[in-house]
């Protein structure tokens, strides 16, 4: 982990209202991994207040990459910026999603926004694994799409793709290609990680989730960010240090 | 060069005067990737209670403006791990450690302390007083000046080591209590902990932290935190250590103008780890632009009409 | 059409929830310009003393981090100019008039009301308490709990008409002066005045204000003020007007949900006049799209475990 | 006074760090008289907090002009504003520069950035009276030029014009020209304008000086900006009402 000031290569709106940055960092994309998180400084003002971590979406060779929607006071700023601006960075943090060897077929799901680390775990297995992509919304045109491999939609209501959501979708998939995945990656909102959960442990497939929850400092100062865990010696742990991405079976759901 | 740069709480020597507060910089070791400690006066570390402590159930932290609340419910690792894991990493350290103690018994400040007061790593306490005493009904000890009293007087008899007391601002007079601490033999006093604040999430229709209430800290609270320097500084001769809202260098002096002996940075850490560092320098630039040799002269140079002030004076 | 958006105070309707604070709007007439007056529930007018007060000298306002420092000593133009130049103007207006009563003691608060009270223009009396006691060596009333009940007392023989002490949040526990203002009549209380605060001038080593100290309002202490609502509302039973950094509809709307009966806009006044007009159009789109229909519905419909508030844990 | 949200036309930096930022407002061209300011919300953040105070520098058809120098929270954010960006502004606000019928020659004495309302004060004048204009800064590059007529420099270091202050100057144009000014305007920093008051007042000569302090609200409302008169009855006045400009036999100096 360093704090960096790097310089912003470019902002793109790939999609309406969904915006990829990208900033030039050797020692990021030298060491980070799939899931691991960026925690930056919009500007030197209180508003925002607080950092905002934002998931590494991809690396580029010394490029980095976070995609995000432009709703609040943070990312709001960060679409205003210009070309060479300098961006105060401190990353990479936390842990990403856990490969193990001979994976052989792995269920990438992710929800609305919570797609943002996918696109860097795609390419990261594309040559080691079997990919099936899940995407889920409420509805057509919040699927994000990004640099993503083999993927099927669902929405709430039905405007794209399977008409239901990602654990549906999943089931559907196993059923009809008759696979099991060795693994699952989830990434979304919580109420979807945890749906994903019951489903991986109820048919005890390994699931790796990234945790979302208000930071402040991103690397284990404030202890801002706990999680429950089912673990009677020590009850919360924290988001951003065991986290962002842990293993559903920890969780206490 | 400027004079005075360090000072002394009874026979230890503080570098300087630029500490981080606790429960904002870990136990120092989370950060040093990122910052050279050993800059640092001194590190507080956060608050540690006798035994490990799981902390309230999230949320326990919201951003407000310029500021943020926070009700971590003082999770900690509890003293006995801290004793065999963070305090061999304090030998290698240049930077003073002040141990955090909170408590919810007068015998449990007493205990946390006396199985720190061995450790020659830790230079100093600061006792941390925004907690429950849960024989009151739950109410603050630093709230009530009887139960400040005891915690202060006996501490002080379990250690010859520096105490500190660190005082909550959610009280009427907060130089009531600053003249207990001085009376009852404490090496300095810290002013302040966070303020008692809440925030609603309006959609949901529930508080924002789990705790329905929390602790504001952050640029929001340092004209408060300034004014409840001044009335300690007013009112007592031992050292006063200014905390709240300190984030850039300008914050630092505005309290040492006041009086403060020295600072601690709190939640701009999270903003910045490196913002004792920048603290620093400013604070040299200026000293140096001003010519200001000596901190002495700088600590406490207000010129003010102190009659004024307004516990006497219409708003 | 919401239900309830109107309230009552005695048998004063209010017809809606959102006023002006007593020093931030003038004597309603400054801002005819800019903003129509009428649309608001009520203006609570400057503080007016007996006599005209000059107030303090400058400087009376700093800037700070999402708020503002103050110490205008009252300046007003006393009870009888008010009476012969502001009164007669009040008659053309459909918003509700709040004069509210500064004074040094209990004698001036009581003989300022009773020369208002036959004005049928005057709809309430808001008691602004955090006024210096003259006979208690400056302390403000409202920071003693005896004077507090001494003025609430004798305020209420003085008046039929609605009686709201505006209570200052500089205490230890505000909920003990909620209560006695409850016990003594008063028909509202309101919550809070400005806080205690202070801001230096590095390079001149000068306090940013004459009188030193000052008080803090706007956004900062929006979190501080809010807690202090919800202190209230769970110690009493009349109703509780919010201020406190109230500057757009979501922060209004946060003190509903915590229970307060009406709230006052001050600060954000002076950054956008018609800051009033702004929060009620948000107030009744945010209530159509949550399907609120009846405000009493809204005011305090906080979900919360209250056993967990702050008094009672570890922040 | 009205609060209108203005089109930003133009802005200039039309000397290195001073800008010149002009808006289309009919209603403030119409209404404004030289010595009023406009009290302008930079953003709707709260850094900086307050609305901050312009004096009127200028008027041109429908057009508006303020200038000032780049330095803090609020005119920071103003330059990097965009042409066509809305800008939240209430004004004509105070009392602006009096001028009596038949005045043959007026001093318009302007110190640093204070000539900001000069440039409007001029234009009125122009064809009106006899104008000599003195300019006053520490050193040569903090002399503001804009839209000013016969006009002299005094700076304190000598590197232009007279060596010395604007009170030592005007004294030399007085007695070289051997001319008295029925009235002197002038505007700049606060110990400035108390020399030159004391100037005017211990030659009789009618003196209108635009003061400035920190201002809330900028209407009357807050009570945040009082002068002291000399005034039995009334210590301060409101530098937002009586003011901005106010005749210095008034002000207790
Ligand atoms: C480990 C981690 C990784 C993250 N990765 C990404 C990422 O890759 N891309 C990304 O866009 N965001 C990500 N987030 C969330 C991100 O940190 C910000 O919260 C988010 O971008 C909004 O910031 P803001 O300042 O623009 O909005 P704010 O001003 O903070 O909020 C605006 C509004 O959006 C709501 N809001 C805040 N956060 C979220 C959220 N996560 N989802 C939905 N609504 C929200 C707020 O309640 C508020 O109403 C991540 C968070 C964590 C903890
Ligand atoms: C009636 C009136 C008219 C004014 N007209 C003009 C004008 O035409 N042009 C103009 O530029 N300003 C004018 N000002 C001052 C203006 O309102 C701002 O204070 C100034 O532009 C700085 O604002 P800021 O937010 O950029 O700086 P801030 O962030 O507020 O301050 C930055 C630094 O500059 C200092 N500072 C603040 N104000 C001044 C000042 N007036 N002179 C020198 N240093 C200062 C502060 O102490 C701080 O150190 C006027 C003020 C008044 C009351
Ligand atoms: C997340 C958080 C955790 C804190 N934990 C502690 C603590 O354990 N013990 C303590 O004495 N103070 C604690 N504090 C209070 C700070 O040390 C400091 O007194 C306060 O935040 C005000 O300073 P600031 O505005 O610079 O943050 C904590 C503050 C924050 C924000
Ligand atoms: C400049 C100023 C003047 C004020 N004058 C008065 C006053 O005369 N009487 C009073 O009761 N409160 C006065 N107040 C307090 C406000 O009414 C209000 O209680 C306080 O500012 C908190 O609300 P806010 O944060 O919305 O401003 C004043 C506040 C400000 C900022
Ligand atoms: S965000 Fe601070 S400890 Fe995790
Ligand atoms: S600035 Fe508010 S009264 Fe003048």
């Amino acid at each position: 982990m360093k704090q960096e000031f790097v310089k912003i290569q470019k902002i793109e709106e790939f999609q309406s209202g969904i915006f990829e940055l990208t900033f030039a960092s050797k020692y990021i994309s030298k060491n980070s991994k799939p899931g691991q998180f960026l925690n930056i400084r919009v500007d030197n003002s209180y508003q925002p207040f607080l950092r905002r971590p934002f998931s590494i979406s991809n690396i580029d060779e010394d490029s980095v990459k976070i995609i995000f929607n432009a709703i609040g006071q943070g990312t709001k700023k960060l679409i205003h910026k210009n070309i060479n601006d300098e961006l105060d960075v401190i990353g990479p943090l936390g842990n990403g999603f856990k490969y193990e060897e001979n994976t052989k077929t792995a269920f990438l799901i992710g929800g609305g926004l919570g797609i943002a680390p996918l696109p860097f775990l795609s390419k990261f297995l594309k040559d080691k694994t079997n990919i099936f992509t899940i995407l889920g919304a409420r509805t057509s045109n919040q699927i994000i799409r990004k640099d993503l491999f083999n993927f099927s939609v669902a929405t709430d209501d039905g405007t794209e793709g399977f008409h239901g959501n990602v654990v549906d979708l999943a089931k559907k998939i196993i059923s009809e290609k008759n696979i099991t995945p060795d693994v699952i990656y989830a990434c979304g909102p919580t109420p979807m990680l945890k749906a994903i959960a019951n489903f991986a442990n109820q048919n005890n497939i390994k699931c790796f989730a990234s945790w979302e929850c208000e930071m402040a400092c991103g690397i284990g100062l404030c202890q801002g960010c706990p999680i429950e865990f089912n673990d009677s010696n020590k009850k919360y742990h924290l988001v951003c240090k065991e986290g962002p991405v842990i293993e559903t079976s920890k969780i206490k759901l | 060069m400027i004079k005075n740069e360090s000072f002394k709480l009874r026979d230890v020597n503080f570098a300087n005067r630029i500490f981080v507060a606790s429960g904002t910089f870990g136990y120092g070791d989370e950060v040093s990737d990122l910052v050279d400690v050993n800059k640092l006066g001194a590190i507080v570390t956060k608050s540690l209670s006798l035994k490990p402590r799981d902390g309230n159930p999230p949320p326990r932290i919201t951003e407000t403006s310029c500021g943020m609340l926070n009700s971590i419910g003082l999770a900690n690792i509890g003293v006995e791990k801290y004793i065999s894991e963070k305090i061999p990493n304090f030998k290698n350290l240049k930077t003073k450690i002040i141990a955090n103690i909170a408590a919810s018994s007068v015998e449990e400040y007493c205990t946390v302390l006396e199985k720190l007061n061995p450790f020659d790593e830790i230079a100093a306490f600061e006792i941390n007083l925004s907690c429950p005493n849960v024989k009151e009904g739950g109410l603050s000890f630093g709230t009530n000046l009887k139960s400040f009293e005891i915690i202060s007087r006996e501490v002080r008899k379990k250690t010859s080591k520096p105490i500190i007391l660190k005082l909550t601002p959610n009280v009427t007079h907060i130089s009531e209590f600053a003249k207990i601490a001085e009376n009852e033999g404490a090496d300095a006093i810290s002013v302040v902990n966070t303020f008692v604040g809440m925030a609603v999430n309006i959609y949901k229709r529930t508080p924002k932290l789990s705790t329905v209430t929390g602790g504001l800290s952050g640029p929001a609270i340092k004209p408060l935190a300034l004014a409840k320097v001044y009335e300690c500084v007013r009112a007592v001769k031992i050292p006063v250590i200014g905390i709240g809202g300190i984030a850039s260098w300008e914050d630092a002096i505005e309290f040492f103008i006041v009086g403060a002996t020295a600072i601690q940075i709190g939640t701009a850490n999270y903003l910045n780890p490196a913002t004792g560092e920048f603290i620093l320098k400013g604070i040299s630039d200026f000293c140096e632009n001003q010519k200001i040799d000596d901190f002495n002269n700088l600590i406490g140079s207000l010129s003010a009409d102190h009659s004024a002030s307004v516990l006497k004076t219409w708003l």
